[in-house]
C-alpha cells in the first residue's frame, strides 16, 4: 500500500517536473538568461579582476569566496560530528596485528609513487589558477594518497605515520585562513573576504594561492580523517 | 511539450534520475541504500545544473587567447561546491549508519 | 457622555493583582497571607467606591486606554453597568475573605498560599472584566479568570476534584473559543472607547453573519453563565472548597458570564438591533429552559451543595430573562435579582460549608435536626431561602416584582409562565431543606466537635441581613439600577 | 558606525572561527570550550543589539561580501526582520549554552563535551548566515551547515534511539536541502541570477511562470520539511525528544522557526506574487491540519519531551500559516509566534531538562506533584506553558490574536477554525501537564530539590522574556511593524 502511494506520488511529482522542464529555455541556447546576464562579466573581466584564468576558480576563490568558506565549514562540521559520535582513532588501539602482510610488489611501488602523488596533488591545487584543477581537486588527490597508504600498509601503520596530533592543525587550517583573510580585508577598510584590498596585484594572487593551498590541505586531510574514523569502527 | 522535452533531454534524464533516487530514499529500508539513493538524487541535480550552464559551441571556462565563447562557469562552480557539501552529508550519513549498526549489533551480542 | 481619564480603574485591578502575586511568596506565614488577602479585597472595595462617587458626581465615564499599537489596545472604562457588577463583586469579596481564612484553616491546611493567591487573582480579574473598556480587554481578563479559578477548583487535589476541574476547563475553554471568534469578528473591538458607544456592530455585515456572531457571543458568555445546554459544569465543580463555590456562584465567575451577555446585548449589538433581529425571543426561551431545567434538577439532588449549585443555574437565568425581554423594568428586575442571588446564595453556600465543617454532613437527607444544634446557621439558611424564593420584605420580592412587569409590558405569556413555575419550583427545593433542618426528627445522634467563631458566622449573617435590608429599603439600590438601565433605554 | 556594517558577517564568521579554534586548542586545554562559546555568544548578542540600533535608526542595508556587487558576488541583506531573527538567535543561543554546562556534563561522555560546544557554535553561526543571506545558493550552503550540525547534535549522545532519530532527521533533511538545490536550479535557469532582489526584478519581466513556480514550490516544500509542517513532520518528535535538552531548546526554538523564516524569504523576498491561489489554499490547508493534529498528538503523549516536540509541530504551524495570509496582521502574528516559540518552547525544554537532570524522570506519570518539590523551576516552566497555551498577558496570546484577526479579516473560515481549535487544544494539553505537575499526588517518595542556579537563571530569563513581550508586545513591534510593512511592499 505504501509502495503504491509513493509510486503515485512520484509519478505526479515527475509529471510536474517534466512540465516545468519542458517550459525551460532550450539547453545551450546562447541567448538564454543564464548565458546572457551574469556570465558576461565573469568571462569578460574575470582574469583581470581575480588573476585566475580558470573562471571556475575565479568564482569560487574570488567572486563567491564566502560560499567557499561555508563549504569548507561543511567538511569541518562533518569531521566534528564524526569525532563527536565516533571519537578520534588512536594508534594501536585494540590492534590486531595485520594477518596478511602487504605484498612487497605493491608496497614498493607505492613507496615510489606516493611522493609523485603528493606532488601531483599540490600541482593540481596550486595550478587551479590557470588550468583545470583547484584546491578541492588537489585535496581529494591528497586524501586518496592517505587512504591508499592505509589500505596498503595497514591501518595502524597509517595512523602511526599520520597521527591525529599532526592532522589536527591541517583540519582547521582552511576555515581559519578564510577568517584571517576576512579580518585582514576588514582591517584594510574593505568588506569581508575581499581579496583585492591591496593595490598590489601580486598580493591578491598570493592570498588566492594561500586560500587554494589551505583548501587543498584541509579538504584532503579532513576527508582522510573521516576515512580513518570510519575505518576504526569497522575493525573494532 | 514533447518537442521541448526532447531538446532538453538532459533535463528530462536528470529528473528521472532524481525520481529514482527519491524512490530509493523513500522505499528502501536499508540505510546504505537510502544513502545511495541520496547520492543518486544529488548526481541528478548536478547533471541538471551543468546542463543549465551549457552553451552550444562554448569552450570550457578556461580563458585562452583567441577564444571568445565559453560555457557559463557559474553552474560549474556551484556544482563543485555542492559536490563538497554532498561529500559532507554522505560522510555524516555513513557515520550515523555505522554507529547505528554498531549499536544494534552490540545489543544482539 | 463626558469622558475623563483616570488611573483608578486600572489601579483597582492591578493593585489587587500584584498583591495576589505577592501572596504566593508568603509561604507558611499565615498572618501575612490573611492580611494581604484582606488588604487586596478592601483596597478594591475602596477604589470601586471611589469610582462610584466619581460617577455619581460627574456622571462621566472613567477611561484609561493603554495602547500597544497595531490594533492591540487594552482599555479600562467604568460606566454604570460595569460599576454595578464591580460593586457586587468587591463587596462580596470582602465578605468572603474572613470566612475563607477560617474555612481553609480547618479544612485544607496545606498550600494555602496558592489558594489565597489564586483567590485574590480571580477576584481581581473578575473586577477587571467588569471594568473592561473594549472587547479585547474583556476577553483577555475573562480567559484569565477561567485559568485562575482552575487551581481553586482542583485545590483538594483528589481525583474527583481533578476530574471536575477538567470538566470545568473543557466547558469554559470551548466557550472562550467561540468568544474569541466573536470578539475578533466584531469591528472596532479593540478601539480605546469601544464600549462607550452603543452598537459596535452595524447591521451592514449581513443578517447571517449577525446571527452567527450573536450565537457565538451567547455561547461564549453563556457557558460561564451556565445557560441550559451548557450548565452541567456548574454542579460538578461544587466539589471544590466552599469559598471557591461561593466565588464561582456568587462573587465572580457566573456573574461575569451574565455581565458579558449584558454587555453584548446592550453595548455590542444594542437594543435596537437585537429587537430588529428578533433574537430576544430566542434568549427568552433559552433562559426559560434554563430556569425550569435548573429547578427540576435541584429538586432531585440530595447533596446540599449540588442542590444549591443547580439552584444557581436556575436563578442566574433571571437576569438574562430580564434582559431578553428588552424592557427597562424587566432589566431592573433582573439586575435586582442578580444582587439578591449574589448576597443570599453566598450566604447559603457558606451555611452549607459551616454545616459541613461542624457536623460533616453534606447530604440533605442527613441534615434532620440540625436546626436545633446550629440555630444561627440554620436560621440564616431559612431566611436566605425565603429571600431567594421571593417572599415580601426581601430583595427577591422586589426583583421579581419588577421582572414580572416585563412580560406584562411586552406581552409574552410564556415568560410569565416560566416566572410562576420557577418561583414554585424554587420554593419546593429550598423549603424542603429548611423543613428537614428544623422539623424532621433526627434518628442519629452526632457530635459537634468544632466551635464556629464569628469570622465564619459574620459573613453569613451579613449576607442575609443585606438581603433583608435592601428588601425593606430598596430605594438606594433602585437608584443605582435605574442609572444602569437609563444608559440604554433612555429615561 | 561603519564598523556596524561588518557585524552581520562577523556574526557568521566568529562562531565558526571560534569553533575551529576550539578544535585546535583542544590539544592544550580541554575545558576552554564553554568559556569561549559563552564569549562568542555574548559577542553575537552585542552585535545584534548594535545592528538593531542601526536598523531602527537608518533602515535596512545591504552588504556586499568581497565587495562584488550582485549578481556577481554575494549580497548580505539586513532588514528589520532579519535583525529581529538575529536577536532571537543570539538570546536563545546564549541561554542554551549557559544552561548546557551542567546538563551536558551529566549526559555526555567527557570526550564529547568540546565537540558539543563546537557543533552548537556551528549551528548558531550557520543560522545567522542563513538568515542574513541575500543569495539562494549561499542560503543553501548555510542551510547545509545548519542541518549537518543539527543532525549530529541530535545523535550526539550516541544511544540507539537518538541515532535512529538523527538518521531519520538526516534523510528528511538531506532531501529537503536537495529540493532547495533543485529549486534554485529551476530559478536560475530562467532568471540567470541567484540574488534575491535581482530575481524579484527578473520575474516581473517573465511571461511564463511555470518554471519559476516549480522552483518556488520546491523551495517551499524544502522549508516545510525543515519547519516540520504536517505531512512532512514525521522526523520531528523523535529528533527533538531524544536530543539533549539544550539542543532540543535550540532546535525547537530556533531551527524550525528558521524553516518558517525561509518560507518568508521565498514567499516575500525572492519570488513575491507568483503564486496561484490554489497553491496558497493548499498550503494553508496542510498547515491547518498540522496545527490540529500536532496538538492532538501532544494531548495523548506521555513522554514529556516528545510531548513538547509534538506541540512544536502545532505551534510552528501557527507561525507558518501567517505567512500564507499575505496580510499585515498575518505576518505580524507569524513573527510574534516565532518569538513566542523561541522563548517559550526553549524555556519548556530547558525546564524538562532540569527535571531530567535532577530526577531522570521523562514520563509525565512519574512527574506527578513535582511542582511542589521544585516550585521555582516548575513555576518558570508553567509560565512557558502559559505562553504556548496562549493565555492572555503572555506572548503567545498576542501572536495568536493577530493570526486569528488576519484570518477573520480575510474571511478564511477554515483557517480561523484551525487556529481557534489549535489554541483550544494547546490549552488543554498545557493544562494537562500543569494539573499533573502541580495538582496530582506524587507516587514516589524521592526527595527532589530545586535545580541548580546555573540552570534556573537561563530558565528564569526566558520566562521573564515571555511575560515581558506578552505585557509589552510593543517592544517587539519596534522591529516587526516597519519590517512587515516593508516586505509587504515587495508584493506590489
Amino acid at each position: 500500500m505504501k509502495k503504491f502511494i509513493v509510486i503515485v506520488l512520484l509519478v505526479l511529482v515527475g509529471l510536474f517536473l517534466l512540465l516545468a522542464v519542458s517550459k525551460m529555455p532550450i539547453m545551450g541556447d546562447p541567448d538564454s538568461p543564464t548565458n546572457a546576464i551574469a556570465t558576461s562579466r565573469y568571462i569578460a573581466k574575470g582574469p583581470q579582476e581575480t588573476g585566475c584564468n580558470n573562471l571556475v576558480s575565479a568564482i569560487i576563490l574570488n567572486y563567491r569566496v564566502y560560499d567557499t568558506f561555508g563549504e569548507i565549514t561543511v567538511i569541518f562540521v562533518t569531521l566534528t560530528a564524526a569525532l563527536a559520535i565516533l571519537g578520534r582513532e588512536k594508534a594501536g588501539e585494540g590492534v590486531s596485528p595485520l594477518k596478511v602482510s602487504p605484498s612487497p610488489l605493491v608496497s614498493t611501488i607505492m613507496i615510489i609513487y606516493i611522493p609523485f602523488f603528493i606532488v601531483f596533488a599540490f600541482y593540481v591545487a596550486i595550478h587551479g589558477f590557470n588550468s583545470i584543477g583547484g584546491g578541492f581537486q588537489g585535496g581529494v588527490i591528497l586524501a586518496s594518497v592517505l587512504v591508499i597508504y592505509a589500505l596498503v600498509f595497514g591501518y595502524d601503520e597509517a595512523v602511526r605515520k599520520f597521527p591525529p596530533k599532526r592532522r589536527i592543525l591541517f583540519e582547521g587550517l582552511a576555515p581559519l585562513c578564510f577568517v584571517v583573510v576576512g579580518f585582514m580585508s576588514i582591517l584594510a577598510g574593505t568588506n569581508f573576504l575581499n581579496l583585492n584590498f591591496s593595490s598590489v596585484s601580486h598580493f591578491r594572487n598570493f592570498l588566492t594561492l594561500i586560500l587554494e593551498i589551505s583548501l587543498g590541505l584541509t579538504s584532503g586531510v579532513a576527508i582522510a580523517s573521516l576515512f580513518y574514523i570510519l575505518k576504526k569502527v569497522e575493525r573494532e | 511539450m514533447l518537442k521541448a522535452s526532447f531538446s532538453n533531454l538532459i533535463y528530462v534524464v536528470s529528473m528521472i534520475l532524481f525520481l529514482i533516487g527519491f524512490y530509493a530514499v523513500a522505499m528502501r529500508p536499508s540505510l546504505i541504500k537510502k544513502i545511495i539513493g541520496i547520492n543518486i538524487m544529488e548526481t541528478a541535480i548536478f547533471l541538471f545544473l551543468i546542463g543549465i550552464g551549457n552553451k552550444k559551441g562554448g569552450a570550457s571556462p578556461l580563458v585562452v587567447e583567441g577564444i571568445e565563447k565559453y560555457v557559463n562557469p557559474f553552474p560549474q562552480a556551484m556544482v563543485l561546491m555542492a559536490l563538497v557539501v554532498g561529500v559532507g552529508t554522505t560522510a555524516l550519513a555513513l557515520i550515523l549508519a555505522v554507529r547505528l549498526f554498531e549499536c544494534e549489533n552490540g545489543e544482539k551480542r | 457622555m463626558n469622558q475623563m481619564v483616570s488611573m483608578i480603574p486600572i489601579t483597582a485591578v492591578a493593585l489587587p493583582f500584584l498583591i495576589g502575586i505577592a501572596i504566593f511568596f508568603t509561604g507558611k506565614n499565615k498572618k501575612l497571607m490573611g492580611f494581604l488577602s484582606s488588604i487586596a479585597a478592601l483596597l478594591s472595595l475602596a477604589l470601586v467606591s471611589a469610582l462610584y462617587s466619581m460617577l455619581v458626581r460627574g456622571n462621566m465615564d472613567v477611561c484609561c486606554p493603554i495602547c500597544f499599537g497595531a490594533g492591540f489596545t487594552f482599555c479600562f472604562r467604568v460606566d454604570w453597568l460595569g460599576l454595578f457588577f464591580a460593586g457586587i463583586t468587591s463587596l462580596l469579596w470582602v465578605a468572603s475573605i474572613p470566612y475563607s481564612i477560617k474555612y481553609m484553616e480547618m479544612k485544607f491546611p496545606d498550600s494555602r498560599a496558592r489558594f489565597f493567591g489564586f483567590f485574590t487573582l480571580s477576584a481581581a480579574t473578575a473586577i477587571g472584566v467588569t471594568m473592561a473598556g473594549n472587547m479585547l480587554t474583556l476577553f483577555a481578563l475573562y480567559e484569565l479568570l477561567t485559568i485562575f479559578t482552575y487551581p481553586l477548583v482542583v485545590h483538594a487535589e483528589t481525583p474527583a476534584a481533578l476530574k471536575a476541574g477538567k470538566k470545568y476547563l473543557v466547558y469554559l475553554l470551548i466557550g472562550e473559543m467561540f468568544l474569541l471568534f466573536a470578539v475578533l469578528s466584531t469591528p472596532e473591538f479593540a478601539g480605546p472607547r469601544a464600549f462607550a458607544k452603543i452598537g459596535l456592530i452595524s447591521s451592514e455585515i449581513g443578517s447571517k453573519m449577525l446571527l452567527v456572531l450573536f450565537c457565538s457571543y451567547i455561547v461564549g458568555f453563556g457557558i460561564k453563565a451556565a445557560i441550559f445546554p451548557f450548565s452541567n459544569w456548574l454542579p460538578t465543580v461544587s466539589i471544590a472548597p466552599t469559598p471557591v463555590t461561593g466565588l464561582l456562584h456568587a462573587v465572580a465567575v457566573v456573574n461575569v458570564g451574565v455581565y458579558g451577555i449584558m454587555r453584548v446585548i446592550l453595548n455590542v449589538f444594542g437594543i435596537e438591533l437585537v429587537r430588529s433581529m428578533g433574537v430576544g425571543v430566542l434568549l427568552v426561551f433559552i433562559s426559560g429552559a434554563t430556569i425550569i431545567y435548573g429547578s427540576l434538577m435541584a429538586l432531585r439532588q440530595d447533596d446540599l451543595k449540588r442542590r444549591l449549585a443547580f439552584s444557581t443555574v436556575d436563578y442566574i437565568s433571571y437576569p438574562i430573562l430580564g434582559l431578553a425581554l428588552l424592557s427597562p423594568t424587566a432589566l431592573v428586575g433582573g439586575l435586582l435579582l442578580l444582587v439578591t442571588h449574589a448576597f443570599l446564595k453566598l450566604s447559603l453556600f457558606f451555611c452549607a460549608g459551616a454545616i459541613d465543617i461542624q457536623t460533616g454532613k453534606t447530604k440533605v437527607s442527613e441534615l434532620s435536626g440540625i436546626g436545633r444544634r446550629l440555630p444561627f446557621v440554620s436560621t440564616c439558611f431559612a431566611i436566605g431561602s425565603l429571600g431567594l424564593i421571593g417572599m415580601p420584605l426581601t430583595l427577591g420580592f422586589v426583583g421579581k416584582w419588577y421582572l414580572w412587569q416585563g412580560p406584562m409590558e411586552t406581552g409574552q405569556p410564556s415568560a410569565m409562565g416560566v416566572l410562576i413555575a420557577g418561583a414554585i419550583l424554587c420554593a419546593f427545593y429550598l423549603l424542603y431543606v429548611v423543613y428537614v433542618l428544623f422539623f424532621k426528627q433526627s434518628n442519629v445522634d452526632f457530635v459537634c466537635d468544632l466551635q464556629l467563631n464569628w469570622t465564619m458566622l459574620f459573613p453569613i449573617g451579613a449576607g442575609v441581613l443585606m438581603g433583608l435590608v435592601f428588601g425593606i429599603f430598596p430605594k438606594g439600590l433602585l437608584l443605582l439600577v435605574n442609572n444602569v438601565t437609563m444608559c440604554y433605554f433612555g429615561g | 558606525m561603519s564598523f556596524v556594517l561588518h557585524l552581520p558577517v562577523l556574526m557568521v564568521a566568529v562562531p565558526i572561527a571560534v569553533a575551529v579554534l576550539i578544535s585546535v586548542l583542544l590539544t592544550f586545554k580541554r575545558n576552554i570550550a564553554f568559556v569561549l562559546s559563552v564569549l562568542t555568544m555574548i559577542f553575537c548578542l552585542i552585535s545584534s543589539l548594535f545592528l538593531m540600533v542601526k536598523v531602527i535608526t537608518e533602515g535596512s542595508f545591504v552588504y556586499y561580501v568581497s565587495d562584488w556587487p550582485p549578481p556577481w558576488g554575494i549580497e548580505i541583506f539586513i532588514d528589520r526582520l532579519s535583525v529581529y531573527m538575529l536577536l532571537l538567535i543570539a538570546i536563545v543561543g546564549l541561554i542554551s549554552i549557559i544552561y548546557s554546562e551542567l546538563y551536558i556534563k551529566k549526559v555526555l561522555d567527557h570526550q564529547k563535551i568540546p565537540f558539543y560546544y563546537m557543533l552548537v557554535l556551528f549551528l548558531i553561526g550557520s543560522i545567522v548566515g542563513f538568515v542574513i543571506s541575500g543569495d539562494i545558493f549561499n542560503m543553501f550552503i548555510f542551510f547545509e551547515i545548519l542541518s549537518l550540525s543539527s543532525y549530529s547534535l541530535v545523535a550526539i549522545s550516541g544511544d540507539r534511539e537518538a541515532l535512529r532519530a538523527g538518521f531519520r532527521y538526516l534523510v528528511m533533511g538531506i532531501v529537503s536541502s536537495l529540493f532547495i538545490l533543485l529549486g534554485l536550479g529551476f530559478i536560475y535557469s530562467v532568471t540567470g541570477t541567484l540574488n534575491f532582489t535581482q530575481i524579484a526584478l527578473r520575474v516581473k519581466e517573465l511571461s511564463d511562470l511555470t518554471v519559476i513556480q516549480t522552483g518556488a514550490l520546491l523551495l517551499i516544500v524544502a522549508f516545510i520539511i525543515e519547519a516540520a509542517i504536517f505531512p512532512l513532520h514525521v522526523w520531528l518528535p523523535k529528533a527533538h525528544g531524544k536530543a539533549p535538552a539544550p539542543v532540543s531548546a535550540l532546535l525547537s526554538g530556533l531551527v524550525i522557526g528558521i524553516g518558517v523564516f525561509g518560507m518568508i524569504k521565498v514567499v516575500y523576498y525572492i519570488l513575491p506574487g507568483v503564486y496561484p491561489v490554489s497553491f496558497v489554499v493548499f498550503f494553508r490547508g496542510l498547515i491547518s491540519v498540522g496545527i490540529i493534529l500536532g496538538a492532538i498528538f501532544a494531548l495523548f503523549e506521555n513522554d514529556l519531551k516528545i510531548l513538547l516536540a509534538q506541540s512544536s509541530i502545532s505551534q510552528i504551524g501557527f507561525a507558518a500559516i501567517g505567512v500564507f495570509f499575505f496580510s499585515y496582521s498575518g505576518l505580524m502574528g507569524s513573527m510574534l509566534q516565532l518569538l513566542n516559540h523561541a522563548f517559550a518552547k526553549s524555556a519548556l525544554f530547558l525546564g524538562a531538562g532540569a527535571v531530567i537532570y535532577k530526577t531522570g524522570f521523562r514520563n509525565l506519570d512519574e512527574m506527578k506533584g513535582i511542582g511542589k518539590r521544585m516550585p521555582i523551576t516548575m513555576g518558570f516552566f508553567a509560565i512557558g506553558l502559559a505562553s504556548i497555551a496562549s493565555i492572555p498577558m503572555t506572548c503567545g496570546f498576542v501572536s495568536k490574536y493577530y493570526l486569528c484577526l488576519a484570518a477573520i479579516k480575510q474571511g478564511l473560515w477554515g483557517s480561523v477554525g484551525a487556529i481557534l481549535l489549535g489554541g483550544f487544544l494547546s490549552l488543554l494539553y498545557c493544562l494537562r501537564i500543569i494539573s499533573c505537575i502541580f495538582f496530582e499526588k506524587p507516587d514516589s517518595k524521592v526527595e527532589v530539590k530545586e535545580a541548580p542556579l546555573k540552570m534556573l537563571l537561563p530558565l528564569g530569563v526566558l520566562a521573564f522574556l515571555t511575560i515581558f513581550f506578552g505585557v509589552f508586545p510593543r517592544a517587539a513591534f519596534v522591529l516587526i511593524e516597519p519590517g512587515v510593512k516593508e516586505i509587504l511592499g515587495f508584493l506590489r
